[in-house]
């Protein structure tokens, strides 16, 4: 009898390859997938708006987002992502469908989206510059701040986005969360968006 | 175009899908093949002001009740349909 | 040795001397600076005739100096990247420009096509309307190829353009269009009160007008200010102003379109760079300093090389120090064309006379003319004696009656100002006629859209300073951003004076619109044929649907109009004025979305694993499937799918499913949901259990299919077709936010989260046992068909299980988790090895649907009802549903409806096609027996013959009939017998044993 | 004035000072046996055929603006009989016929060049589709052929068959489709009838119905006064529903914007009319030499005639991903027209439930086409009070019944047909 490995290969698993890519000197655009992370999408139940937020702040220390923005703790973010719900961003089955179904299952309807997302990470000076290729929304930092989210269109494609803790250097980070299927596709057209800019292609596990 | 999502904000066109008319109401299970018909295929078709059902689905996925003008493409308001949002309900 | 710049100045203008540039012209080497444009560079080589007409093939040069050039087009760069119609007033000298002229054969200075001015008294406005009727067959063999030979202009490349384009989105309070003294007064007044601004600028230099006619500026030279201010809005990090960048449309909502022209300026863009660049640029407020555009007055020759509007004149002296003509005169009826006279005089040409139409000359003109030694001739001028080497010789009517002779080799020609009124009238706002300037103002502009200065007709320098200046401050102001603005730029006001001049009546063709060779007789000829509504007089004489799209020509010809219908310029109207404002390449358009580019691409978990099997994939929307899995020695697709589907039916086989959509359906009322967007009943399916279950749209048409499973008490998970999965969700969101709001219930898209697999055959459950976690029960018992649950694999993953079967085979469709799907392809190779495993592709799973009859996409087609499909029995009477009562309807209830059956040929040999029709045995053919079609067909492995589906007339009631399968447009024609399209294991022993 | 090219040498002779108006200038009369309402292109061939056919010439044309200034002065010149369906199948052919012989019937020349149309098919199933289309029209006695991949390259070499997202697999083509000068038809059509006594009426505009006691319409009312009519037929296209309004009609219509395109004109380049099958793009060249393209409606209700920028960037990625040698062709001009856009995709030729009042309407974005052969079968309605025989589906009551005549099987969805 078989014994099976159960290795997990992000969807951009052959197309991401480390390193620069496009035109030389300083790279102007970073992107960074961001790899397994747990990802659960929580759905208030009608009428029960209230009930789910204190459940979820009750679990969270923090209330979670009502409106486009994304609220960061110390093991979770929580990412709005339409009327009434919001996702789940955790990391080791912290706050996976277990952890989570107990305390919502009143309030809220639950479903997985772990492995339904990709996420990248796309930061430095010309980060804007590239998003506006793909993005028709305003993401000057006047407008969208650190902590501000969206649930949008990139290039035809759904995405999730929102803003992270600036980099150490003072660059805004936007994290873009794609469908899976789609996520190559994109990738690419990030890639060439940003490759007059030079980019610098990594991956990484951290939360 | 430009739609005011009331969950998302402004967004560009692209985002939203359209499906049409939001007056006609449909009928209850007992109205008859003559209303169905009305509701399924007439339409006022206004030249003005009129009620639409947009869907956000490039965004939030919700569907919107958008009042806009087919002479102008002018938007004078955005609410969201009855079950968007409806975690509220009764809140 | 490119050859020298024989009408250049030593000094002045704003080239780099010390950036010399080669380039060729009709394969002649020339030479121009960093700075010119090719008309600057050509004017500056003393090149006159720059290219030929369209209709009369007559010579022509350069009669502008920017976008509105209507004569002085050229094919611009060579082979792959050649573009036709470019305008030599707009592009850019590059070292090793390459252009050509156009619609010339074979010469410029010797066109053989200038016969057709022969022809001219014929080829009036819309001629050919009233002949080449005759013979009918002529139209397209003979006529119709010659004109179209003789049309068009430049010649496309007829290459794929290989170069880049893309397109981009900005945000801003303030857009400003162009960047002469009203659009930067705006900018300054805009971006110091603290708006987000953006300035767009066509030229590749800021200034406008500045650039050519200088003046002074709050005490400093215009250049000076220029600088000065560029300077400070550089500085504003909240401020881009964009040069090369063509503001040409406005859409609703406050988007506009722009065109950044990156790369035109280069032979071609480095690498990773675009050669143009599309802006949709969403502003609250919009201030269009568009300027405005001098306009000709039409009068006999004045297409003549060497004739020129005045202030294309002083730009190309001025800017370019570059010598249009050594002798000019001067054409005009107002007191701006004066201007040029002075230009010339201070680059040192001759003034051979000024012909102004005004009755009143100024004493200070007066006194420079004698001071200068030129005469000042009162009337206008009536005919122009040159060629294709220039002007030779000008006839002027002199007020009064008397007539004059000018010899000069350039006329200057001012007939007044148009505010540049596109942008502003885009959303079919009219301009309004003000009778002082003689020209049309903007009005009606779209919401948030103010002109200033010249577009605005004003036109003196403090007034668009000033008025520029205040639009930019309201703009600020009322988008909130009230910072101090400080005090508007001041500068003198010139004066302005304007006698109307429209047409000079005289001898010789006197042209409207250049390029399409309307004449102010064609127009005449259209008033007199009834086309005097300005649409009409447009369409039937092409008068402004040049590439210059009208711009010097518009007005003068609804002037003429107006002359000679009695109406005023007004009651006349003008035509609608339609985007772009100056033609832009479709690449830039569709930017990236070219190639396989042009839309995105989904790939399914296991794509790149069955890559590695050398999958053949099949487009399926966005989705690449993979269709089959060819081996060494097949000889043909059939080949493979032969065996992958005789695998399956003998051992077992697994095929990547994920496309399906899949939707988690959520809370206490997800089965009464469910009840009502589906015709069968799901509250009471039990928890575990899954139903095929079938949408229709409220018009009572299927709309789609799929399974759902109970998972639990309150979550269902629903599958939707591949095709229509984005769709269906829509819908159910449609049905839960708008229609049945009432019910508590939550919609998810789970369709990438899950990576699915059917597993099918024989040995599925032998396979099964491989991967299941031994304590799972996979027995008929444990598991029975359409059971469906949660279940352990080997290896401590959780997996969803569901008995169903669209092949006949005991079959199972099985989920992981998406990042799991290479891993379970792999896994289950390994597993099943012992067994043979073998992965199969979209056309095998296509053909065991058909074998077993499974009704799919091609008779799902949008016409047909649940009954048509022979699942009529599935529709509840116990409850209401989306399309239960439309679906009632006689025509959709009648007895004589296609419905779906089997079809096999009598001769088993033959070969079933896909949309064949279905004719009854021994007709012929025609609309009154054409019965339904064939719908979908396979090579069946299992009957060893082909076989299909088809859609037809009372199909049910004539199983067992021969009939013809009609294929015309294939040449075939062919017996089928019409049978059960159950084709494979008719009481379903396979699928539940 | 006939019109050839011997009228046209002598009239040089005279500096064409002797040319007459190309339709009379009429002014209302008081009463006409049938007043159509609306003077574009259907219209006017509602009238000439009434005139020509069925003798009936005390008509007038009623326009608000001035003659085709609608949906028949901006559209993309198309013509063809490739239909699918029972019902608009034999009526686009009856319509092809007369395209054929209008020169001649009109004496003016509205360049109708049959110069082919092509359906490119991307996959199986559109080629399947497309079979089933063909024989369709074959059955009808239509011509069609099924190109392959080699045949469609040898005809347009200019396509992308390198790395095309959807690599072009072959076509279905009509060698008798084509174009036809848009605005030639609309004069032509204005120059016979008018020569046959029918009254065009331009700058008039109808605000009202006159009712008789029963509730029979027996006359407009304009904004040149009130006109008497024995009957009055609509061909208003995208304003049926206003009009149909004015009459208490509330019918199976939305109006919505369709877009089109031309380029600068270029030498020949496309041999023919082509249609994307993956995208949103259809293209011919005019005689001028601009490429004219369109791709699909904006896709909400709308009155505005004019079009938005991400419906022209999807007709240009269409047009790029089909044949990228046209990238460094310009744009030139942009339009919109409101087209009537029905619940079916098909349209409505049809009495309407107020006697004396017939309707023209539903030709959602195919009315060009149409035109010769609308204008025919209105005709024939309005003449003999009954439906021409291959009109005879247009039936208004048709969604009540369910024979619904869906081309594409969208359903009551008006913005996806």
């Amino acid at each position: 009898m078989a014994e099976f490995s159960w290795d997990v290969r992000s969807p951009l698993d052959r197309a991401l390859a480390v390193g620069r890519y496009g035109g030389h000197g300083d790279a102007g655009v970073a992107l960074t997938e961001i790899r397994n992370f747990d990802l659960i999408q929580v759905m208030a139940r009608r009428g029960k708006a209230a009930e789910m937020a204190k459940a979820a702040e009750g679990r969270f220390g923090v209330a979670a987002p009502e409106t486009p923005k994304v609220v960061q703790t110390a093991d979770a973010t929580l990412i709005w992502s339409g009327p009434d719900q919001f996702l789940v961003r955790s990391k080791g089955d912290k706050h996976g469908m277990a952890a989570l179904a107990p305390l919502l299952a009143g309030s809220a309807s639950l479903s997985d989206q772990s492995h339904a997302r990709v996420l990248v990470s796309v930061s430095g000076a010309k980060a804007r510059t590239m998003l506006a290729k793909l993005s028709s929304i305003d993401l000057h930092p006047g407008v969208f701040a650190v902590g501000a989210a969206a649930a949008t269109s990139m290039d035809h494609t759904s995405v999730t986005l929102w803003r992270g803790n600036d980099r150490a250097d003072g660059q805004a980070v936007f994290n873009v969360l794609v469908f899976a299927t789609f996520a190559e596709s994109l990738w690419h057209t990030m890639q060439d968006s940003a490759a007059e800019y030079g980019v610098a292609i990594g991956h990484s596990e951290e939360f | 175009m430009r739609i005011v999502c009331p969950f998302c904000g402004e967004r560009e066109l692209g985002e939203f899908t359209y499906l049409g008319d939001a007056k006609p109401v449909r009928p209850t299970a007992d109205a008859g093949e003559d209303a169905v018909h009305d509701y399924v295929y007439l339409r006022d078709n206004v030249a003005g002001v009129m009620s639409e059902n947009w869907y956000h689905g490039g965004g939030c996925r919700a569907w919107l009740k958008v009042t806009r003008n087919t002479l102008t493409h002018e938007i004078a308001a955005v609410e969201p349909a009855a079950g968007a949002g409806a975690a509220k309900v009764g809140a | 040795m490119a050859g020298a710049q024989t009408n250049r100045l030593d000094n002045g203008g704003l080239i780099d001397r010390t950036a010399p540039l080669k380039f060729r012209f009709d394969g002649k080497s020339l030479s121009g600076f960093q700075g010119d444009t090719l008309a600057s560079a050509l004017v500056a080589n003393g090149v006159k005739l720059v290219g030929r007409s369209f209709k009369y093939h007559r010579p022509r040069g350069i009669l502008t100096a920017g976008s509105e050039e209507p004569n002085a087009l050229v094919e611009l760069r060579t082979g792959a990247r050649r573009e036709p119609n470019t305008k030599a007033t707009t592009a850019e000298l590059y070292e090793g420009l390459e252009a050509a002229s156009q619609n010339r054969w074979p010469s410029l200075s010797f066109d053989v096509m200038s016969v057709n001015q022969l022809f001219a008294p014929i080829f009036v406005a819309g001629f050919y309307y009233k002949t080449f009727m005759w013979p009918a067959k002529f139209w397209e063999a003979v006529y119709e190829p010659a004109i179209r030979r003789a049309a068009g202009l430049g010649r496309a490349a007829g290459v794929a353009d290989p170069d880049h384009y893309d397109k981009v989105w900005a945000h801003c309070d303030v857009l400003i269009a162009g960047s002469g003294p009203a659009g930067l007064a705006a900018a300054l007044a805009a971006g110091r009160s603290g708006a987000r601004v953006i300035l767009c600028e066509e030229d590749f230099a800021f200034g406008g007008r500045l650039l050519s006619d200088g003046g002074m500026i709050d005490g400093l030279p215009a250049a000076e200010w220029l600088s000065r201010t560029l300077a400070e809005l550089a500085a504003m990090p909240d401020v881009r102003i964009m040069a090369r960048t063509t503001l040409f449309g406005v859409y609703d909502g406050g988007t506009y379109g722009a065109l950044e022209r990156v790369n035109d300026h280069v032979p071609s863009p480095p690498e990773h760079q675009v050669r143009q660049r599309l802006w949709r640029i969403v502003a609250k407020r919009c201030v269009v300093a568009a300027g405005a555009l001098e306009r000709p007055i039409v009068f006999a020759g004045n297409d003549t090389p060497g004739v020129m509007m005045a202030s294309a004149m002083r730009t190309y002296v001025g800017r370019y120090a570059a010598l249009p003509a050594k002798r000019i005169a001067l054409f005009t009826n107002n007191e701006d064309g004066w201007r040029t006279v002075e230009t010339a005089l201070g680059a040192g040409l001759q003034i051979a006379a000024v012909i102004d139409a005004r009755p009143d000359i100024s004493p200070s003109h007066r006194s420079l003319a004698s001071r200068n030694g030129f005469t000042v001739l009162h009337g206008s001028v009536s005919g122009v004696d040159g060629g294709k080497d220039g002007v030779r010789k000008i006839a002027v009517s002199l007020t009064g009656g008397a007539r004059a002779e000018v010899e000069a080799d350039g006329l200057a020609v001012s007939g007044g100002w148009n505010p540049a009124v596109g942008l502003t009238s885009y959303h079919r706002g009219r301009p309004k006629w003000r009778d002082d300037i003689a020209a049309f103002v903007p009005d009606g502009a779209p919401p948030g859209m103010v002109a200033a200065g010249a577009a605005n007709g004003n036109f003196g320098l403090g007034a668009c300073l000033a008025q520029g200046f205040a639009a930019g401050a309201a703009a600020a102001h009322n988008t909130g951003h009230n910072g101090k603005a400080g005090t508007a730029p001041v500068a003198d006001d010139e004066t302005f004076s304007l006698t109307p001049l429209w047409h000079v009546a005289g001898k010789g063709k006197a042209f409207v619109d250049y390029q399409h060779d309307v004449t102010a007789s064609d127009i005449e000829l259209a008033q007199r044929e009834g086309f005097e509504s300005v649409e009409h007089l447009k369409r039937y004489t092409t008068l402004g649907m040049a590439t210059d799209q009208g711009k010097t020509s518009n007005v003068a010809g609804l002037a003429i109009m107006a002359a000679v219908t009695g109406k005023s310029i007004p009651d006349t109207g003008t035509t609608i004025y339609r985007p772009p404002y100056v033609p832009v390449a479709i690449g830039a358009f569709a930017g990236h979305h070219r190639d396989e580019t042009f839309h995105a691409t989904r790939l399914t978990p296991s794509h790149h694993w069955a890559a590695e099997q050398g999958a053949v994939f099949v487009d399926t929307g966005l989705w690449k499937r993979a269709q089959w899995y060819p081996r060494a020695g097949e000889k043909d697709w059939l080949q493979s799918v032969t065996r992958e589907v005789k695998a399956v039916r003998s051992g077992v086989g697994f095929c990547d499913v994920s496309t399906l959509g899949k939707i988690d359906v959520h809370g206490p009322d997800a089965g009464a949901f469910l009840d009502r967007v589906y015709i069968n009943t799901f509250t009471n399916l039990a928890v575990g259990k899954a139903r095929y279950g079938l949408m229709l749209r409220e018009d009572g048409i299927v709309y789609d299919d799929g399974t759902t499973s109970r998972l639990a008490e309150g979550h269902y998970f629903l599958t939707t077709t591949t095709a229509k999965a984005g769709l269906v969700m829509q819908h159910l969101e449609f049905c839960r936010q708008v229609l049945f709001p009432d019910l508590d219930v939550q919609l998810t898209s789970v369709s990438d989260q899950w990576a699915q697999f059917s597993i099918a055959g024989p040995k599925t459950r032998e396979l099964l046992k491989e991967i299941v976690d031994p304590a799972e029960d996979l027995s008929n018992e444990g598991f029975p068909f359409m059971g469906a649950r949660e279940v352990a694999l080997r290896g401590g993953i959780k997996a969803r299980l569901f008995r169903i079967s669209f092949s006949g085979e005991m079959a199972f469709e099985i989920s992981v988790p998406a990042r799991y799907g290479e891993a379970m392809a792999r896994n289950l190779m390994r597993a099943g090895e012992p067994l043979g495993v073998t992965p199969y592709g979209t056309e095998a799973l296509g053909v065991m649907r058909i074998e077993k009859g499974h009704v799919a996409g091609p008779e799902l087609n949008g016409t047909t009802t649940a009954a048509d499909l022979g699942l009529g029995k599935m529709m509840s009477t116990k409850k209401d549903f989306i399309g239960r009562v439309m679906a009632g309807r006689e025509a959709l209830v009648a007895p004589d409806r296609q419905v779906v059956v089997g079809v096999k040929p009598t001769d088993r040999a033959r070969r079933l096609r896909s949309g064949a029709h279905i004719i009854p045995k021994g007709q012929t053919p025609g609309p009154g027996n054409d019965q339904g079609y064939v719908t979908s067909v396979c090579f069946s492995p299992t009957s060893d013959q082909w076989i299909g589906l088809a859609l037809v007339e009372r199909g049910r009631e004539r199983i067992g009939e021969i009939v013809h399968a009609h294929d015309p447009i294939r040449g075939e024609d062919y017996e089928v017998e019409l049978c059960n399209p159950v084709f494979y294991d008719p009481d379903g022993g396979r699928q539940r044993g | 004035m006939k019109y050839s090219i011997f009228s046209l040498a002598r009239a040089a002779l005279s500096s064409h000072k002797n040319w007459q108006r190309t339709w009379r200038d009429a002014t209302p009369k008081d009463r006409y046996d049938v007043v159509i309402i609306g003077g574009g292109g259907h219209g006017l061939a509602t009238a000439w055929f009434l005139a020509s056919e069925y003798g009936i010439k005390n008509v007038a044309v009623l326009e608000k603006g001035w003659i085709g200034s609608g949906n028949a002065g901006r559209n993309t010149t198309i013509i063809r009989s490739n239909y699918g369906l029972p019902g608009n199948t034999g009526f686009y052919e009856l319509s092809m016929k007369l395209w054929e012989r209008m020169e001649q019937d009109l004496n003016y020349n509205a360049m109708v060049s049959q110069r082919g149309v092509i359906n490119l098919y991307h996959s199986d199933a559109q080629r399947d589709a497309y079979a089933r289309r063909g024989n369709t029209m074959r059955i009808n006695g239509i011509d069609a052929e099924l190109l392959d991949l080699a045949a469609v390259k040898k005809m347009m070499p200019f396509l992308n068959y390198d790395n095309a997202r959807f690599p072009v697999q072959g076509g279905l083509l009509q060698r008798r489709g084509g174009t036809a000068r848009h605005d030639a038809v609309v004069w032509g059509y204005a120059h016979a009838a008018s020569g046959l006594g029918v009254d065009i009426i331009q700058n008039c505009e109808v605000t009202g119905f006159v009712r008789d006691a029963n509730g029979k319409v027996s006359g407009v009312e304009t904004s040149r006064g009130r006109i008497g009519a024995g009957k009055v037929g609509m061909a208003v296209a995208g304003s049926s529903s206003r009009v149909a309004n004015m009459a208490g009609l509330r019918l199976p219509i939305e109006s919505h914007v369709l877009q089109a395109f031309v380029s600068e004109a270029i030498k020949p380049l496309i041999p023919n009319v082509m249609t994307f099958g993956a995208g949103h793009f259809y293209v011919s060249q005019s005689d001028k030499g601009g490429l004219v393209f369109g791709g699909d409606i904006d896709g909400y209700n709308s009155y505005a005639q004019r079009g938005n920028l991400p419906v022209m960037e999807d007709v240009c990625e269409g047009g790029m991903a089909l044949m990228p040698m046209i990238g460094r062709v310009r744009l030139l001009r942009q339009w919109g027209g409101i087209m009537d856009m029905s619940m079916d995709g098909s349209p409505i030729i049809d009495k309407t439930p107020v006697e004396g009042l017939y309707l023209n309407a539903g030709w959602c974005y195919g009315g060009f086409k149409a035109t010769p052969g609308s204008g025919f079968v209105f005709a024939h309605l309005l003449a003999r009070d009954t439906p021409h025989e291959e009109a005879a589906r247009f039936r208004l009551d048709r969604f009540r019944t369910g024979a619904m005549i869906d081309e594409k099987g969208q359903g009551a969805q008006p913005n996806l047909h």
